[in-house]
């Protein structure tokens, strides 16, 4: 038995209820840790940062928003996009206004305007439940995206519409604009994605994360035993678009550094975001990353393997990959309909019974 | 009668029309919920894919040919003959029923009784493969659709109106063509659901897969009924919006015109697609025309899931969905 | 109305058993409810007594689980008024009524599919915890103290029922009996001052049963909790219950000790068929 | 009431099967029956002992749960079906009840007894067994146009077993028919499922946890206990087995005790540990 | 070996007009690879990157590719020139993005990286009307113009200086955007027809272009009255529309058809030798030729730089200095094959944008094939200069960028 949990034992409860309990986990946990922290901004290269881990990074930020509404409160969101594009628009406002406040501020305003947008568009989910809440969110979708477009103020006036980050820097390195050391953006990205993690495990372990789980699993009976519906549901969507909005500021300032509404915060994004957390797994913190992992990593992936090494014609190569990724999803969720995380769960259940079938 | 008046009915009249489009697609999603409580992401792909398999039928090009291409460096791409255009809808009426066989074959048997956002989620890599097939067998550029449907302004409605009201109001006869399809899809496939005995099957399907397994209802034989009309509808609303558009990526967008108007009409209802349909139509059309220039235009997209948003508001579960059953 | 039914003192009495039977807990006044054409309650008023078991009898369809519903907020009659700890109760939300001290257990099982046992059983506990939303991000002091407490709780409850080894299981994958003890310790969790059990027994052989009674007794017991019950097992009615109410077509046709119950006829025509033992 | 015939042809026999959910979790550790033809053959067990599990084996349901047959082999009159969809399994006669009702919620009481007739062809024959069926459940007349959603647990039962005969099935397999039904309604029901198994030859297997009316109604018995069947009789002897009677049908001695009597011991012995 | 890396998008919405681009683009390297052996004896190498007109994947081909010794590029997409803009910038890598992307990069002393010539949105707009004030001998005063435009960066760029134009020749300027796609424009048309605009100037890409031309035909709109930008000039915008496209008009700043002695060599060694890049079914369209004009530029500047440093290798610094040191004549067009084709110009440090002048050309329906109905028309500088002077001051002083050669 290579994997098992016995002869682990717990005496407190507060032990009982840590994120890894097996010791096995928690072992690779902390190297996993002391890599990403440790050894990657040693190693990365602009490539890397650029094609790679932020966008990467950034989109496990997003995802575990995503999740936390979608996954943990059950309400069915398609306007990731366009909260996103608040927390960029209110990130490029903030730097552009107050150039002298450090951005890790910036950053985390605009996550916190974007979750008082959130709110206001939750605020149907009370009448309006399931794929049908969807409408309020795909509302938002469009109307924000149109929204920037339109109003000349949120691009400050330029020309075509298109916002650019300036140079922004903490602790006298620069984190955005283009002399950014490719170091710099990842462990940018990594530290505020690893503080959104952990405020996110606390709160789906809390009682605020059992609100949500019953309000998506069955709200009426949720509601039956004492659970404030409207409080709940738009807890999830102020802390979703908290987290979305991040994303969005990290996305447009330190990733892309310019951006335009419709091209990068459009509905794909709102659809490409939700497969990352229904690929990964709904209502898991592993999840969030695994989805993101895979539809960041597989396309450049799949794209090297069949254009790099086997050197395809590339339109040929863009059109395989969109048949493989289709067929991987397929495949994916035929063998464990409840996305990378529980297929997770289960190869783990049966290493521990290793080498029994049963 | 005032400009404005006349002005406001020519829009609204357009904007019907434009609705039944959306009704077209909608139409789709529609059936597949109904019968197996899966909302179809890949439904705009599937009218992408049934369009560009009708003009390659038509033009007789060889399918997969690049693939064929670039794997044996030879340079084919067109059997060199013209299918006619009602054989060719034939045909591809044929593949799409192929499609539904492979569909339920390879994933709808595999998730049975699986909650809906899984569903949902299969249907997400469906729309993946399928977008990435229909370019891999008919290529990626814009090919032009004529299947003989007439297009641009019909005289007949002009000259008409002209005389009646002294402005002759303009109707695409494409539009027409589209609403008298519409009509008959509606028509005969409500009756269908209602009251026949494989239209009851499938909104038992919906309700619960294990049951309806329970009393002898075939999954595979719904499913691939139902995803073979929906198909069908697709190829519908790819012959009419391709013909407008030409056939290229784009088409597999409309899905997102065709979201709020199965919100507002309610998943379940045939009816309820054209009816929703034309209220988004008509709501966006006129609010485009008369608001638009004031607020900086290209309102259409918002406007059409904010009027869905206000109907929901007041009926959760749209126009004329069924009520969402809330029991404990 | 039975003759029992009236003689009852207003400040309480003590059983056989010896238990205290306090004053009215909770009132229905003139209950009427409607949906559409269908009349699923009509006028039907009954009290709670505090510390007693009041059990709910009739044949399906009666509307036992809407009276429940109508208890705990769910459904809002068209007439009538509910008294509840003395005064009259204001239209109110369902989770308003369950931070009164109601809590409820389901027919058709409610519980949380995707958490597990445990989760579901903190989730009674809902009411009672009030560190904010910033305190349960950072997880440090107070949002950890009040989860080990209530942890604590917990634990207490899922010894009383017994369902220790299944702790961390998804409530999905538990046999139907396992389900109806979850929910039970669900609403333990809130602290009910009253517990409204819907068919308890349902699906349960004989020894499951009996577990079944044996923790309604001593939770009536233990905890002094007031236990308002829908069954169809006669003999755990009997049993089991101070007084009994019987309801057919939504009218009351009945209510009184499980005696009295037993050999009045409407009720053995409309619902016991025979007079049972 | 007549006993198990031993001349009775078995009709469906399950050999040893092994049931496993999700790959990982095992559930039947090894069950086997035998059903004779027209007799009513009852599955006796606690809470999770595995009967459901055994009757979504036999009708093909268990895919659909994600549960595997690994081992042994179910024959229907000889012919594996273990493999089968649940459709062909109704054409063949064998239907079953589910558990916890699955009713199609939304469609009315009246269309969820039709779709039960799915695989009938006549209309005639479906039009008298509606009729059949409401005399049987009166209530379901009165709520015919309703939502089935809507209607009372007992309600929803009725409907779930009234749609399982609309199907004229040669077998039927009812799960925990009991449940949630007024005492009245449960005699009622088992008299139901007298009648159509004398009248009409009809086979039943039926899950019960009600093993007191359960005995008394049906011809054998199997006991099953965590997955393994740990007794099995005509019903006769499994009524008069001292550790049934005390297990299952809550009687010592001294005949029926009182539920309040429950307070001051425990059993807990079981035939497997 | 010289790296041209060409982000070429054969997928996504915007395939029709990509695959002809990219097409164009790498078959005219292979020319000079096949024919004359590179580029002064250097073969050129173009690999090629599928960004899908998104500008993520943008990002991810640019970092895939830079590494390999890129030496310039050209992404065919305006949120992708927007996004790498600042990276070259960072990188020292020029980008050339002929009429498309960012219009003030025309000014050298701020966008060191970026070169745009011959021509851009801006010159388009201003030729567009230019070609109109001809029409209307010279004055507009008192007409409508309507703009339909794709609703994004792209088809915003034109609106300042339209608005500058409006201004000075006295016409009226209504906007009207089209949501990307642009699958439904009936709202749009159906405000043309009750405005009933003198003129509609179209600034669109992909679909949208086809079913704007549609839609004019539908509502009968005048089409010799109906001008797209370069953009909006494609075969595959017309066709769809058959007959009731005759007579539309778009601009362009090369030559149309396949009259020309290049498109000669181009058959004999990349066609026929089986060395051509996509189908082959694009050769001499609108946009194939434009992808080509864009190789044709970056190999010259390539000759130009190679000169001027003595070596056939040359790095993406030494590219920018002989990209501004360019000088396309006549001749040397006459000698490419391309006579006539594209305007003559001389690129300086701060001149970045060429002449800007571009020619207009007519769609025939029945013969299928586009006419050329103007010679070059130059822009109106003096509207055109301070715009780009004021926009690329802004860029300046938003990245603390210093003026150059000055
Ligand atoms: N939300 C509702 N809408 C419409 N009818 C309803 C609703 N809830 C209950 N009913 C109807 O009211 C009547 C009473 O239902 P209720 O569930 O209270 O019965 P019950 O006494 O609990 O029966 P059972 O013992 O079968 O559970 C039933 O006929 C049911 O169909
Ligand atoms: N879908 C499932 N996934 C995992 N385990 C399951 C699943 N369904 C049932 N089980 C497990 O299988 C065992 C047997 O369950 P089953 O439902 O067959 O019992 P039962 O005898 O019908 O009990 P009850 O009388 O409570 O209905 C239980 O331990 C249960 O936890
Ligand atoms: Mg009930
Ligand atoms: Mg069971």
């Amino acid at each position: 038995m290579l994997y098992r949990e016995a002869g682990d034992f717990k005496a407190t409860y507060r032990d009982d209820s840590q994120t890894f309990p097996i010791r096995f986990d928690r072992t690779g946990y902390y190297v996993l840790m002391a890599v990403a922290f440790g050894v990657v901004p040693f190693l990365i290269n602009d490539y890397w940062a650029n094609a790679v881990f932020v966008p990467f990074l950034i989109y496990a930020i997003a995802a575990l928003g995503l999740n936390i509404l979608t996954g943990y409160c059950g309400q069915v969101s398609l306007g990731t996009g366009g909260f996103m594009a608040v927390g960029a628009y209110a990130c490029y406002k903030l730097m552009t206004g107050f150039p002298d406040v450090n951005i890790f501020f910036h950053v985390m305003l605009a996550g916190g305007i974007t979750a008082m947008v959130g709110v206001l568009f939750g605020l149907p989910s009370l009448r309006i439940k399931g794929f049908y809440l969807a409408v309020a969110t795909l509302a938002a979708q469009f109307f924000l995206v149109w929204l920037f477009n339109k109003v000349p103020w949120f691009y400050n006036y330029s020309a075509s519409g298109q916002i650019n980050a300036p140079e922004r820097t903490v602790f006298g390195i620069a984190v955005t604009g283009a002399n950014t050391p490719a170091w710099a953006k990842y462990l940018f990205c990594l530290v505020i994605l690893f503080i959104v993690a952990w405020i996110a495990r606390n709160l789906t372990r809390g009682s605020i994360g059992r609100q949500w789980m019953a309000i998506r699993d069955m709200d009426i009976a949720a509601e039956i035993i004492g659970v404030n519906p409207l409080r709940s549901k738009l807890s999830a969507f102020a802390v979703s678009s908290f987290f979305i909005g991040i994303a969005g500021a990290l996305f447009f300032a330190v990733y892309l550094g310019a951006a335009e509404v419709g091209e990068s915060f459009g509905i794909n994004k709102s659809f490409l975001v939700l497969f990352m957390v229904i690929i990964g797994g709904l209502g898991s913190i592993f999840g969030s990353f695994a989805g993101a992992a895979f539809l960041v990593l597989l396309p450049v992936f799949l794209k090297n393997v069949l254009v790099g090494m086997l050197g395809w014609p590339t339109d040929l190569a863009a059109h395989i990959e969109l048949m493989i990724i289709g067929a991987l999803i397929v495949t994916f969720l035929i063998l464990e309909p409840h996305g990378l995380a529980q297929l997770w769960r289960v190869t783990k259940e049966k290493l521990r019974l290793w080498p029994f079938p049963h | 009668m005032p400009e404005t008046l006349l002005y406001a009915i020519e829009v609204t009249l357009n904007g019907l029309m434009a609705g039944v489009l959306y009704a077209l697609v909608a139409l789709g999603f529609v059936l597949i919920f109904k019968a197996s409580g899966i909302f179809n992401y890949a439904q705009g792909v599937l009218a992408l894919f049934a369009a560009l398999t009708l003009v390659g039928i038509q033009n007789g090009q060889v399918p997969f040919a690049h693939l064929i291409n670039a794997i044996f460096g030879t340079s084919i791409h067109h059997f060199g003959w013209h299918v006619p255009a009602v054989l060719a809808i034939l045909l591809t009426a044929l593949v799409m029923v192929g499609l539904a066989i492979l569909v339920e074959r390879f994933v709808l048997k595999h998730l049975v009784n699986q909650e809906p956002i899984i569903l949902f989620m299969a249907t997400i890599g469906l729309a993946y493969f399928l977008e990435g097939m229909g370019d891999v067998m008919w290529g990626a550029d814009i090919k032009k659709l004529d299947v003989g449907i007439p297009q641009g302004m019909s005289g007949a409605i002009d000259d008409f109106t002209y005389n009646a009201f002294g402005y002759g109001f303009f109707i695409d006869q494409l539009d027409i063509v589209a609403t008298v399809v519409a009509v008959i899809l509606v028509v005969s496939l409500t009756l269908f659901s209602q009251y026949s005995k494989q239209g009851r099957a499938l909104r038992a399907v919906a309700d619960d897969h294990q049951a309806a397994l329970s009393v002898g209802i075939s999954l595979r034989f719904i499913w691939v009924l139902t995803w073979s009309i929906a198909g069908f509808v697709a190829l519908v609303a790819g012959i009419m919006w391709g013909s407008k558009s030409g056939v290229q990526f784009s088409l597999s967008l409309i899905a997102l015109k065709a979201l709020p108007v199965l919100m507002l009409g309610g998943f379940t209802s045939i009816p309820g697609a054209i009816v929703g349909g034309l209220i988004i139509g008509v709501g966006e059309k006129l609010f485009e025309f008369f608001a638009g220039p004031l607020i900086g235009g290209a309102t259409e997209n918002w406007f059409a899931y904010v009027l869905a948003l206000i109907f929901l508001v007041f009926r959760p579960q749209g126009l004329f969905g069924e009520k969402i059953i809330e029991r404990v | 109305m039975t003759a029992a039914a009236q003689t009852m003192p207003a400040e309480g009495w003590t059983t056989a058993d010896g238990r205290k039977i306090g004053p009215v807990l909770m009132e229905m006044k003139n209950i009427t409810l409607r949906f559409g054409g269908v009349k699923a309650i009509t006028d039907i008023s009954f009290d709670i007594r505090e510390g007693e078991i009041r059990a709910i009898i009739g044949p399906n369809g009666a509307g036992k689980s809407s009276m429940l519903n109508v208890i705990s907020g769910f459904y809002v009659p068209q007439e009538g008024e509910v008294w509840f700890r003395g005064a009259r109760r204001p239209p109110m939300k369902p989770y308003e009524v369950a931070r009164q001290g109601i809590a409820r257990t389901f027919q058709n099982i409610a519980l949380f599919e995707g958490m597990s046992v445990l989760n579901n059983i903190m989730t009674g506990r809902l009411t009672m915890m009030n560190t904010n939303i910033a305190q349960q991000a950072l997880w440090w002091g107070r949002a950890q103290r009040e989860e080990d407490e209530h942890r604590e709780k917990v634990e207490k409850i899922i010894d009383f029922l017994e369902i220790q080894h299944i702790r961390k299981t998804p409530v999905g994958r538990l046999p139907y009996g396992l389900k109806k003890r979850v929910e039970l310790a669900r609403a333990l969790a809130a602290e009910p001052k009253l517990l409204l059990l819907d068919e308890p027994m349902a699906g349960m052989n004989v020894e499951e049963k009996e577990d079944m009674c044996r923790f309604i007794l001593d939770v009536n017991d233990e905890f002094g909790t007031t236990i308002a019950l829908i069954e169809h097992d006669m003999g755990v009615v009997m049993d089991l219950s101070d007084r009994v109410v019987v309801m057919d077509y939504g009218k009351k046709i009945g209510d009184g000790s499980p005696d009295d119950i037993r050999s009045n006829q409407a009720v053995i025509d409309a619902y016991l068929g025979v007079s049972h033992d | 009431m007549l006993d198990a015939a031993p001349t009775r042809e078995t009709l469906l026999e399950v050999n040893n099967i092994e049931v496993i959910y999700n790959h990982v979790i095992l559930v039947l550790k090894g069950v086997s029956l035998s059903v004779p033809k027209g007799a009513i053959t009852a599955l006796l067990g606690g809470n999770g002992a595995g009967k459901s599990t055994t009757l979504k084996a036999i009708s093909g349901l268990l895919k659909s749960e994600r549960g595997d047959v690994t081992k042994g082999s179910i024959l229907y009159r000889g012919q594996n079906i273990a493999e089968g969809n649940p459709a062909d399994l109704v054409r063949m006669g064998v239907i079953q009840v589910m558990e916890g009702r699955h009713c199609f919620e939304h469609l009315t009481v009246e269309e969820n007894l039709l779709t039960g007739a799915y695989t009938r062809a006549s209309r005639a024959d479906v039009a008298r067994d509606l009729e059949m069926v409401y005399t049987y459940f009166p209530r379901l007349r009165e709520r015919r146009k309703s939502q089935a959603g809507y209607t009372s647990g007992g309600e929803q039962q009725m409907t779930a077993i009234g749609r399982a005969l609309m199907s004229r099935p040669e077998t039927i397999l009812l799960d925990e028919p009991s449940m949630g039904l007024a005492p009245q309604l449960v005699e009622q029901i088992f008299e139901i499922v007298r009648e159509v198994n004398d009248k009409e030859g009809v086979t039943f297997l039926l899950a019960e946890q009600n093993t007191n009316v359960a005995l008394r109604y049906a011809h054998t018995g199997y006991i099953l206990e965590s997955g393994r069947v740990v007794m099995e009789g005509t019903a006769q002897d499994l009524r008069e087995n001292p550790d049934v009677k005390e297990f299952y049908l809550g009687m010592s001695d001294k005949g029926r005790k009182s539920f309040r009597d429950v307070r001051s011991y425990r059993r807990r012995k079981r035939w497997l540990a | 070996d010289l790296v041209v890396p060409n982000l070429s998008y054969r997928t996504g919405p915007f395939a029709a007009g990509g695959i002809p681009y990219a097409d164009g683009f790498s078959d005219y390297f292979t020319l000079l690879n096949e024919r004359d052996g590179g580029i002064g004896g250097e073969k050129i190498v173009v690999p090629e990157c599928e960004t899908a007109y998104n500008t993520e994947k943008g990002v991810e081909c640019y970092e895939s590719t830079k590494g390999s010794g890129a030496l310039i590029y050209n992404p065919l997409s305006t949120g992708i020139t927007y996004q790498l803009i600042p990276r070259v910038t960072a990188d020292k890598i020029p980008m050339y993005t002929p009429g498309y992307g960012r219009t003030s990069a025309a000014n050298g002393k701020v966008f060191e990286w970026v070169f745009n010539y011959p021509a851009n949105y801006w010159d388009g707009a201003s030729v567009a009307i230019k070609y109109l004030l001809q029409e209307n001998g010279g004055d507009l005063n008192g007409k409508k113009v309507a703009l339909v435009y794709h609703n994004s960066a792209y088809g915003k760029e034109p609106i300042r200086t339209l608005e500058e134009l409006s201004k000075k020749h006295g016409f009226t300027l209504s906007l009207l955007p089209v949501d990307s796609p642009g699958q439904e424009q009936k709202s749009q048309w159906l405000q043309i027809r009750r405005d009933k605009p003198d003129y509609v100037l179209m600034w669109g890409w992909g679909v949208m272009n086809a079913v704007a031309i549609q839609e004019a035909a539908n509502i009968r709109f005048p089409m010799e009255n109906f001008i797209g930008i370069w953009w909006s000039g494609s075969e595959n915008d017309v066709n769809p529309a058959g007959d009731g496209a005759n007579g539309y008009k778009a601009l362009t700043f090369h030559g149309v058809g396949m009259d020309y002695p290049v498109y000669d060599d181009l058959k004999t060694y990349v066609y026929d030798a089986g060395k051509k890049a996509g189908a082959g079914d694009q050769i001499g369209s609108a946009v194939y030729s434009r992808g080509m004009y864009a190789a044709m530029v970056v190999a010259e500047a390539i000759r130009t730089t190679q000169a001027a440093v003595g070596s056939s290798k040359i790095t993406p610094p030494q590219l920018r200095d002989g990209m501004e040191a360019l000088a396309l004549t006549p001749e040397r067009l006459a000698e490419l094959g391309l006579p006539n084709f594209g305007q003559p110009f001389q690129a300086t440090c701060a001149d970045h944008g060429g002449p800007g002048a571009a020619m207009i050309k007519q769609w025939d329906a029945s013969a299928k094939k586009w006419n050329l109905i103007t010679d070059f028309i130059e822009p109106d500088h003096d509207v055109l200069d301070p715009l780009v002077l004021e926009d690329s001051a802004a860029y300046a002083a938003e990245n603390k960028i210093a003026e150059r050669c000055n």
